[in-house]
């Protein structure tokens, strides 16, 4: 009880603040204002997540305005949503001192209104770090979320993050990139050329694997490790800027014939499709995609585009070509009827187009942006 | 929150400096009855009187203008950190999940459009990884770390479940003009 | 077993590694290159450590060479040394699941060899989580460690580094700045205008506890948390730029007169003392202080120098006024007889200057670089 | 060294993307006896005569030039990440405390002294938060991640204590030339 003594003591002494010599002390007037602690409203049109090295920040494209931010482990490969559960999944790392100490892998549960942590599920500590879109792929069911590993052969973790369980572990030797397709399906891209399609039980056990020819040499002109999911499917590309369509039925893969960007690809410099994070995406509505290209010959997959290609993947036109004044970083197509596109600025802000007029509309704050999510 | 652990861990001293700090300290967080565990901790002590808040009103809220999501808003004068109307929440809210500091630093902004000074609380937003926008640092009545009543340079995120520094709000406690 | 069995058919079937088509697979005529570590070599003259967010590097200001880094948490306040044991100590704390999950507060010692932890010893979780230098205070014994926790109320966290043990905490109210002298003592600058001396006994507890007269006023002009080391004690300033040369003899504490930085206050505006980091520093042997100065005036205390002065402390002369392209963010100097200049530009990177011909000798990528500390 | 440690686990699979991995992963690491505890794995399985590095040589290292703490230096032609002769160590040492990851990406570059190309093999050191000096990111025959084993962008800190990533190394395995 010593405490409080000192305390009151304290309080009793306590000489009136003047925080400034000359200022009166007296404060009347007005009722002292109260903190309060927001909740996330619904999610309006165009809302978007940034997703940087060390969280996650949830933005409205139509105001611009940050609404609120997930808290994540530096080496997030992904964060995703489910919206009739009103829940975010992301796979985690955590060492227990920063840089060492015992590792932990999880997935972790986030609600909607608080965008706290409301759940964590261990898995393997074999996930790929590595922040690339499709090493997340929660299945179309909503209920498992696939988890890539590298450790350094290739298998992904199957969480049911209904039942908020590890399902198991799978080996996929030699392929990666995970696709959600069908209800509880996956595409992913193997480095022999083929597609591979494993299909789950509802239990998440695996029920069926399935391979299809071989339509791409890896050596020759490899499909990159980016890919950007369609009305139908997925749209893939090659390091040269060939395009293909890939979708299911059922137990069959169907690969559309490769087309060639329109303009880009000629013998050694041309424009070519690329960078280090996400840079295609697909109006799944319009049919129109967004690649970012840039000049350049073999090897320069990694070059960020210093303009955004707009493609009508029906009459497989090129409809526009949107210059950058700074390289892009990453970019995605809101899915909107008035879609917007966000472009991620290497070492700048995160701007917002219309979609359909490339009219730049504004230009967000988001320190670190890395990969977006449509919402 | 975990006001009550701070204080039975024995290692929570009211001091010199904190004794600034109390106002702020003793400012009531209805969601967390913060007042009221004070008050029990007080009773007796006639501490709540010495709160130099009036409890009558004329006026209801401060008039004023500008743009809480610059650093160059009138109650930003001795703000340090992420503004929090940047991040989810606004000039006095917290952005969502996450959890206002209880205790804060002090400091005493002139109004532009009433000309008078008024005392601001400065509470950290805690328990997420920084908000990293709206970076703001003025300093006007800064004092060093070892005068913490008045000092941003400190995390002031006590009390709380997590003491990860998010973002900051303002809020105005009272006019210091007569 | 199936493993071993797997690994060696896949081994016997490994076509030679073609990465190119076109290149011949033949590999001879050189033996593999191994890769090895590297260990600490011994520290020469001019080294330094220059400590970041999450880590602090070590780098030889002669060569330019870094030598080695220690990862640390990302809320350190500062990391010290003691030679004669070849350690180094570092307050740190961490959250179990990167910014939530359970705290952990301790101070870690790591080894010269390989500057990797190996000891933790845990301390309240109270640890003042700013980058300040004075945090955090060797004694001059080598023994007992000083780490400043602010909950709110001021308070250190005693660490008895050779034993490796949290001794206890003591309570210092309204003081902080923790500024080692005598043998196992510290002096700290408080809130009322006094210095507190506080003497341990060789267990670490608190032995004697001292206060000088007022000797500032906190609101009219108060003192830096910023404090430099010199060959009898501590230079202090104020923000308005006067100087303090304070040390203890026994249980006495000794303040000089202040004196003003020459040439320097104005009524108003001004060339004041300043920066968010540690801004000041002195050359024991020569009595050199080094100051970064900014043109400003009351409440400019953490503008960032566009100038470090260079005073004589015996003469009170001002020396020379070293122009800067871009802010000082950070300097020291080192401690040899030939000393460097160590600055740390702001959103920059790391300049070497001769301390004493002011001529800039090389610049050094330190990403982050926060506080530096002399070997 | 905790490659047992992946083994036992049964979560370690060799694939096809892995088989051209496997002349890195039994690269020997002296001070671990890495190639030991792999040849005493593949012991009867005649494992060892089909690494492809010839055990008698005429010439003992690479004569080389230019600066190793720059990204263009021929050795780093499909590097990715952090130099680690920018952070206490060398194009082939880890700096201090770290440990070299024993499975590798590998890529072919191009000599300009002697105009021939060498196999490089790019070896990720580990255990310490990231270097951060002397980024560098060049592709030459760079692969997607599914092809991992030419993939400078898979975090290469496999069968390591610790496995952060902190700077990468690189080594000549042979010379690809007639």
């Amino acid at each position: 009880m010593r405490f409080i003594t000192k305390m009151a003591l304290v309080l009793m002494f306590a000489a009136p603040l003047v925080p400034r010599p000359g200022s009166a002390p007296a404060l009347a007037q007005i009722p002292p204002e109260q903190t309060s602690v927001a909740t996330m409203p619904d999610a309006g049109p165009n809302w978007f997540v940034s997703k940087s090295g060390s969280g996650a920040r949830v933005f409205n494209a139509e105001s611009g305005e940050m609404q609120g931010q997930l808290s994540l482990s530096d080496w997030t490969p992904a964060v995703t949503m489910w919206n009739p559960r009103k829940e975010f999944y992301a796979a985690e790392s955590y060492f227990a001192r920063g840089a060492h100490g015992e590792r932990t892998d999880m997935v972790t549960v986030y609600d909607y209104a608080n965008l706290a942590p409301i759940a964590e599920i261990i898995i393997p500590n074999h996930m790929a770090r590595i922040a690339i879109r499709a090493h997340l792929a929660l299945l179309n069911n909503g209920r498992h979320l696939v988890v890539h590993n590298i450790n350094p052969g290739h298998s992904v973790s199957i969480v049911d993050v209904q039942d908020r369980i590890f399902v198991y572990e799978i080996s996929t030797p030699g392929c990666a990139v995970n696709l959600a397709v069908a209800q509880n399906d996956f595409l992913q891209i193997c480095g022999d050329g083929t597609l591979q399609l494993i299909q789950l039980e509802l239990s998440g056990f695996e029920e069926n694997r399935v391979r299809s020819p071989v339509f791409f040499d890896v050596q020759a002109d490899a499909v990159f490790d980016r890919a950007a999911r369609t009305a139908s499917g997925w749209l893939l590309v090659t390091h040269s800027g060939v395009l293909f369509e890939v979708s299911t039925d059922d137990t069959e893969i169907n690969i559309s014939e490769g087309w060639n960007i329109p303009e880009a690809a000629e013998e050694g410099e041309g424009w070519r499709p690329g960078g280090r994070s996400e840079f295609l995406s697909v109006h799944h509505a319009s049919g129109l995609a967004y690649i970012a290209m840039h000049e350049g010959g073999i090897d320069t997959h990694h070059d960020r585009g210093t303009e955004i290609w707009v493609i009508d993947l029906a009459t497989k036109r090129l409809l526009h070509r949107l210059e950058m004044e700074k390289p892009v970083s990453t970019l995605i197509v809101t899915q909107e009827t008035n879609p917007k596109l966000i472009v991620g600025v290497f070492e700048g802000n995160t701007d917002v187009y219309d979609a359909f007029t490339f009219k730049l509309e504004r230009s967000i704050e988001a320190p670190g942006a890395q990969m977006f999510e449509d919402f | 929150m975990n006001i009550e652990r701070i204080i039975d861990s024995g290692y929570y001293w009211i001091d010199a400096s904190a004794r600034r700090t109390s106002l702020a300290l003793a400012r009531k967080l209805s969601r967390r009855n913060f007042l009221s565990r004070l008050g029990m901790m007080l009773a007796g002590a006639a501490a709540l009187p010495l709160l130099p808040v009036s409890r009558s009103f004329a006026q209801s809220s401060v008039l004023e203008v500008g743009d809480p999501q610059t650093c160059e808003y009138w109650r930003y004068c001795a703000m340090s950190g992420s503004i929090c109307a940047c991040c989810g929440g606004s000039a006095t809210a917290c952005p969502p999940g996450t959890e206002p500091s209880p205790i804060s630093w002090v400091g005493t902004c002139n109004n532009p459009v009433d000309g008078r000074n008024y005392l601001m609380s400065y509470n950290d937003c805690c328990g997420k990884s920084g908000c990293g926008r709206c970076g703001c640092h003025r300093t006007e009545g800064d004092k060093p770390v070892y005068f913490n009543s008045t000092s941003s340079s400190v995390f002031w995120c006590f009390g709380v479940e997590n003491t990860s520094y998010h973002c900051t709000v303002s809020l105005v406690l009272g006019s210091t003009d007569q």
